[in-house]
């Protein structure tokens, strides 16, 4: 460590008017309309001129040669100015049209994609996986890259009826947007927390171990005189908050974990409300390192999607519209004990009215 | 490739259209003994379909509570190179703009201090430098404050606020995201970097409805930008587009949510009055629809994921408020907010629980809102009211 | 006692098709439509030829003598044959299309109304209040005789946009229709019970009565070496469970006891589904005999709803059209903190997107 | 009118257009001392602001435990007209169909041994005897049953069950609600006499959506009358319809809350796959549209009042149901049901609180009926699931 000089801190991110293009700022607050050039290329107009922006995918979990890549692209088309997406795909502002065509080859060339604008399959919003985190009950990156590669042609063109959003979460924790997906991919552990009797005691602080289980499966108990705790298997719902709090009590289980498909989530206002995802297929097993059952059943509902939805019908949209029985139906998906909601308002859930579809 | 790197499973993941990161990470394990071991412990969770990552430690950086995620390897010996995993979380910047040789310096840094990987970008919004020793924390941190970035949040404190790209290339932006994002992260830093709350505050910050950074989904407090007067019609761009073939009663009339749009031969009424600003009309066709003058945004409150009492989306706590700078009138809020929650809130208790367990009146109260109808979906329909009036012999009174 | 017969139980009712018209036998189930002939009038048309409905105001709390008056009317004009709706109406079932003038005219000197059909506020349905239950918190056939004097163009006339029902239940026990009704009129209490110290130990289960309580406000407590309970003033919600278990626990109040309006329920499955009715005004005072504030409450509301709403829109269909702030300035009424939800469900009635009206 | 009765604020109800109960009261106070009496201490109440009924105690006949509510007055020294002021319910007939002869014979009855007053009809659907002396009860019992009438129920017991006018004179009617009405009340005299329940439990019959009973409401059990086939259709009533001015596009096409209709010049299209039997397109049209060919009824449980946990409105069980004489299924049901309840139901918790306490799934597991996407309006949006299969080292296994 070289000369001493004054640690800085709180300093807060740099002002974004450093990054933005020139164009940008002329433009800033005034824009008037955008139009989509092709799938990933949008043109936005201001009255300082047009500034086109190529979107580019990205596998989020990338190295600085990823980095580095990307950086001499926007250098050289895009007067070093870019962007990143709040579903992490790369955007480059261009404000020569011209660039548009040898940025794209150059991209192709790295193998990366341009696409996920309009009704497209945009990135998909994933977590850490076996990558990073303790808490996983099944890989993201993976799941991300299997399932992609199975709709990487919704990402490059733009013929869905509408945008759709998928997400990836490694457990219930939900990092990210699998609450309010269009098709959500969960990983989820089906066996209770095992409990390490042996470093428990030391670990955690009872008290608050059980009182995090929200449904109060946790009970104290003594081994070999060491307060510890035991679990309620009848009422353990697997939700993983006490190993959150607990590190003695994981719950990974190799046999066990698996992955959930929810379906019909939407954030944006346009025409109907934010809509939580639905539960579509309870448990797929982890089959590294290509998931095939999950890619299959992601597909099997994006073409069934894709077939009989109307124009500007999100996926939840169009299951409100079609009822659930046929949404079954369509998808070949088995109904289960498991889709009747049990937790604090399942009542609001259930069908109190005779419309009905048969 | 070293040579000794066997990953059959991890291999097939090379494959496909879609960008890999397994080449990806790959390409550094030649250099990055940390790279080669991560790739390693993940062939062996793929083998065995389980994480092998001990519960994280605390660690960090001098003088902040949050913006490190600690992660040691469950198999050290086997993985040396992950014994230590930890991550530091970096504020982006106000929607996400960076310049090539800003990115650049951080790369570097990274190069020298950490795995070389990274998440561009974590669902928070950070820039999330993944993997590197303990003992390299506080140089990344000081190399890193050094050419002007800083930690985000983690841990039961302001998360680092995000935004959309707003004004900076968005026609339907309602207010300046980027700088209020700025503003705020600014305004707070004692807040991101120090945990002292009773669980984890994430502010999300939409220009409008659209709400591109999901808001009213995963942000304890949505700043989503709206308008209050009539959306702004050019009527020669709607005779352009009902001339250009546009479906404009299928596609637009027919799908308003309210039944509030007319078409009449090329010409669209739009009855205001009942219009819910969903945007869908404006999306459809931007060039001729654009949102209102009298701009600002709705604020709400209490999006969270499903731990431990079900997911929640935000709930309209205002339903409008100007925004401009200074966005006093926002920290005014804020302070009222955290101050109330701080007071009555219980350990990992996020806001969106937190008002459900006082009750929406109870918190107004504690904030100083007024109840407003545009606050909630219906009145209830139960009859189980705390009445707080009374009259007692002696005259009114109230418990 | 005369002579002594064996004495039957279990018998039930009598076979119905005693009681019908022989017209209604002969079309039974082979009914092809139905005209509004004129307010209160139906045609009903089968292949053994038409049947004629005359519908008349009750007030459902009636005499013998009333009821002799009316059967004086069957055997008249109906061949005998009656009957009485869901809603308390009476019914003569006509076979003959020139008795219904002239029937018409006797009901009119008997100083009743025909009405009530299609697009009508028709009957209320309401309970028993001072006149028979020890529940009440406000007496019902005053509430509905004083309602529905204000109100009886809207049951002569089919002027409405759709039908309007409305209810009045005296408690929260709600016996009839108040939970899913156009417009609901309910007798509130406003402060907690007053324990009877004295009676309680003999008159009351402890445990039953502390279970009672939704809210676990009760709790046993000692006087004078007598267990009783007290109740925690600052949990109660003057439900009344625990007075409906224990006697000993009135609730009634006259300084504070009122009624409350509520709006937008319904019960067909007519376009939307059934929907429950909400609060519109959480308290107006006991004003007997006539409840001014209340008939005045009510009358406003139908204006309102009749100058605005659309054809076959309910009052909750045209509130969920115009949303509800809308509801509140066009009525006048305020909106206060005792509108927002804090029961059970209370976080789902929270407005969770950015659909709103300013 | 007797002079003594001096009652001034009652006196106010006796004007205005709508019948008034006092003036009807009066027209008895000169023969009945109860009817003055009622009349006497409802003017107090009036003055007072309060009601003077005690609680009722245990009155009835002998062998049953329901059909009398026990009344008495909190102030018999002043009032003892009504010192006792019980009611009996009577058992009405399916839809409410009388003859005037043999109404007569009930006036009579009650002539003699009560006060004279009646409920035509009380909320739940019975013939509402209002108002006798405990000494009158069992003769009034027995006179009633020698007519061929017979109580109906109170308490924890099967309420009487009540039924829409249906295929006596509805075009509606999907099945004979009159029938099945009469068969089950028949069919369960004993549950209905002799409270053994949880808590009561009500049937409600109606023989469409419409649902004039209000079933999905006010009834543990509604049985609605529904379709599974097509509409059917009479084109040439449609067109006259059309013809005659209705407008058929913005009153019913409009009005389709599935839009499944679409009107070409006089022409309806109905595409029946989502058609939601909403019924409000027959109800316009009734002459041109009725329910499909394939008719039964789909069975709600759980509707009841807010005591105490909110009011619910019934649920669908049953989504579909053949209806037919002798109505064995539907008394399976009801058994099934009836036994799940009563073993693992709890004192004063109804069926719809019931189901909700154990889980939709639960119930449907104990009743014996499959899970169907027809019973909800949409699967679980939390991941809070419990599954019960899972996979042990030595082969699949279940909880
Ligand atoms: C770049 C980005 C904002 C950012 O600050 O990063 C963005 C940019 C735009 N969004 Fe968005 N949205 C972005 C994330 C979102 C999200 C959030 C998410 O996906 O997690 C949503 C909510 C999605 C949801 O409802 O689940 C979102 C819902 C929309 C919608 C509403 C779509 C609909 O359901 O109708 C529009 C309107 C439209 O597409 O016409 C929109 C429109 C737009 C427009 C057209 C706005 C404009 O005029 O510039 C931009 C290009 C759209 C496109 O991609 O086709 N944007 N947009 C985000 C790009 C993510 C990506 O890489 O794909
Ligand atoms: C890194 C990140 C995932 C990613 O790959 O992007 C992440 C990673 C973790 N999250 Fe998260 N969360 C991340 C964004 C989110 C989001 C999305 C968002 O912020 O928009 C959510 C959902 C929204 C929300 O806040 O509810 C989210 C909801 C959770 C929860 C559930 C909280 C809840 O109330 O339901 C937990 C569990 C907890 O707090 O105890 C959690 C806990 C965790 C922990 C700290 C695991 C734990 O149990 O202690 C994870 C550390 C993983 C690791 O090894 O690095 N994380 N977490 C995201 C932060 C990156 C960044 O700073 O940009
Ligand atoms: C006689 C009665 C059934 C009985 O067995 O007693 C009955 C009879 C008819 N109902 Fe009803 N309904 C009767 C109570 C109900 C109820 C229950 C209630 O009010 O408590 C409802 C549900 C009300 C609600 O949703 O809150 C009810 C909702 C309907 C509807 C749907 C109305 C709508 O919202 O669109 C129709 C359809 C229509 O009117 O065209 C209907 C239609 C009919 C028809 C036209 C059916 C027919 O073809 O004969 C009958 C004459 C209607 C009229 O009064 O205009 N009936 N009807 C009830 C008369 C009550 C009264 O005295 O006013
Ligand atoms: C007489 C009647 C009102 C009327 O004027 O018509 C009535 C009167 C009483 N009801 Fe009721 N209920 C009557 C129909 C209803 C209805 C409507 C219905 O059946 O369609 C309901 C709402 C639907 C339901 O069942 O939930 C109803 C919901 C209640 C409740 C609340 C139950 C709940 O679970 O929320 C109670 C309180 C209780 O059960 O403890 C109750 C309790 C009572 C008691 C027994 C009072 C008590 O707390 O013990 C009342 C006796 C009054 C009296 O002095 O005669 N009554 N009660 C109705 C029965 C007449 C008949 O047999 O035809
Ligand atoms: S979703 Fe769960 S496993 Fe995945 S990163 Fe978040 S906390 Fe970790
Ligand atoms: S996993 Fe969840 S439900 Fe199971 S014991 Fe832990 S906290 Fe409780
Ligand atoms: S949220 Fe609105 S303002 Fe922001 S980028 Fe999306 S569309 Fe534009
Ligand atoms: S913004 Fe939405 S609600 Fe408003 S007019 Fe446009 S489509 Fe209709
Ligand atoms: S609503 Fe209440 S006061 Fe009225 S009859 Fe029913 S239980 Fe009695
Ligand atoms: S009135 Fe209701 S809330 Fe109050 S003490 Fe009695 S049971 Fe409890
Ligand atoms: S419920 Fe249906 S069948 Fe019964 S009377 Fe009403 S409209 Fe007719
Ligand atoms: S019954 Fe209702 S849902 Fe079916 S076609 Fe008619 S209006 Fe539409």
């Amino acid at each position: 460590m070289a000369t001493e000089v004054e640690r800085k801190t709180d300093i807060g991110p740099p002002h974004y008017e450093k990054f933005l293009h020139p164009l940008v700022k002329e433009n800033y607050g005034k824009w008037e309309y955008h139009e989509t050039l092709a799938p990933g290329v949008l043109m936005h107009h201001g009255p300082a001129g047009d500034l086109y922006t190529v979107r580019v995918s990205s596998p989020r979990l990338v190295s600085i040669n990823f980095l580095n890549n990307i950086l001499d692209l926007a250098d050289k088309y895009a007067d070093g100015y870019l962007r990143f997406t709040s579903r992490n795909n790369v955007e480059f502002l261009l404000a020569n049209k011209d660039n548009i065509e040898p940025l794209k080859k150059e991209i192709s060339e790295l193998g990366l994609l341009v696409g996920g604008t309009n009704n497209a399959i945009s990135n998909i919003v994933h977590t850490q996986g076996w990558v990073h985190c303790h808490s996983a009950a099944t890989d993201a990156s993976g799941l991300v890259k299997s399932v992609m590669d199975e709709l990487a042609e919704y990402f490059t063109s733009q013929k869905l009826p509408a945008k759709l959003r998928i997400a990836v979460a490694c457990c219930l924790n939900m990092c990210g947007a699998v609450h309010a997906s269009d098709i959500a991919i969960l990983g989820v552990h089906r066996t209770p927390p095992k409990i390490d009797n042996a470093t428990l005691p030391n670990l955690c602080e009872i008290p608050t171990t059980v009182a995090s289980c929200p449904n109060n499966a946790i009970r104290p108990t003594s081994i070999e005189g060491k307060t510890t705790v035991k679990v309620d298997e009848d009422k353990c719902m697997y939700c993983g908050n006490c190993y959150t709090v607990c590190p003695a009590m994981p719950l990974a289980d190799p046999l066990n974990d698996g992955v959930s498909i929810w379906v019909g989530g939407k954030i944006c206002n346009a025409r109907s409300e934010p809509m939580f995802t639905k539960l579509a297929i309870p448990y797929l097993p982890n089959n590294p390192p290509r998931w095939p059952e999950v890619t299959g059943a992601v597909k099997n509902i994006v073409e069934i999607y894709a077939a009989n939805a109307k124009p500007y019908e999100r996926v939840g949209e169009w299951i409100n519209r079609i009822g659930w029985p046929k949404f079954f139906d369509l998808t070949g998906i088995e109904f289960t004990k498991y889709h009747l909601d049990d937790f604090r308002h399942a009542g609001t859930t259930y069908r109190r009215s005779l419309h009905n579809r048969y | 490739m070293a040579d000794d790197l066997k990953t059959p499973l991890l291999d097939e993941l090379e494959k496909g259209p879609w960008p890999s990161f397994v080449k990806d990470i790959k390409s550094l394990a030649g250099k990055k003994e940390m790279a080669k071991d991560l790739l390693r412990q993940l062939e062996k969770s793929y083998e065995d379909k389980r994480g092998y990552w001990k519960h994280g430690g605390l660690v960090g950086v001098m003088g902040y509570g949050g913006g490190v995620i600690g992660r040691y390897s469950a198999l050290p010996e086997e993985f040396p190179g992950v014994s230590h995993f930890h991550t530091l979380r970096i504020n982006q910047t106000s929607g996400w703009f960076y310049t090539a040789d800003a990115l650049r310096e951080i790369l570097n840094i990274w190069e020298e201090h950490g795995s070389g990987l990274l998440n561009v970008h974590g669902s928070t919004g950070d820039l999330v430098l993944l993997g590197t020793r303990t003992e390299e924390l506080e140089p990344t941190f000081r190399a890193l404050t050094e050419k002007g970035w800083d930690l985000g949040g983690s841990g039961s404190d302001l998360r680092t606020p995000s935004c959309c790209v707003g004004p900076g290339r968005c026609e339907y932006a309602c207010y300046d995201t980027l700088s209020l994002a700025y503003n705020l992260t600014h305004a707070y830093q004692d807040e991101l970097h120090r945990p002292m709350f009773n669980y984890k505050y994430k502010i999300k910050m939409s220009g409008c409805p659209n709400d591109c950074t999901a808001a009213i989904a995963r942000s304890d407090m949505g700043i989503i930008g709206i308008w209050k007067d009539d959306i702004q019609v050019k009527p020669d761009a709607v005779a352009e587009y009902v001339d250009s073939g546009l479906d404009v009663q299928g596609l637009v009339v027919e799908n308003c949510p309210t039944g509030c749009i007319e078409l009449d031969g090329n010409e669209i009424k739009i009855d205001n009055s009942n219009c819910v600003k969903c945007m869908h009309c404006i999306n459809v066709m931007p060039k001729a629809l654009s949102p209102g003058k009298e701009r600002g945004a709705a604020i709400t409150l209490g999006a969270k994921a499903p731990i431990v009492e079900g997911a929640l989306f935000g709930s309209v706590i205002i339903p409008f408020m100007k925004l401009e700078e200074p966005f006093e009138e926002v920290h005014d809020l804020i302070e009222r907010i955290w101050e109330f929650w701080d007071e009555h809130g219980t350990n990992r208790e996020r806001i969106g629980e937190f008002i459900e367990r006082v009750s929406l009146a109870t918190f107004l109260e504690g904030i100083g809102e007024k109840p407003l109808p545009q606050m909630i979906k219906a009145p209830r329909d139960n009859p189980y009211v705390f009445y707080e009036e009374y009259y007692a012999e002696e005259g009114e009174g109230e418990k």
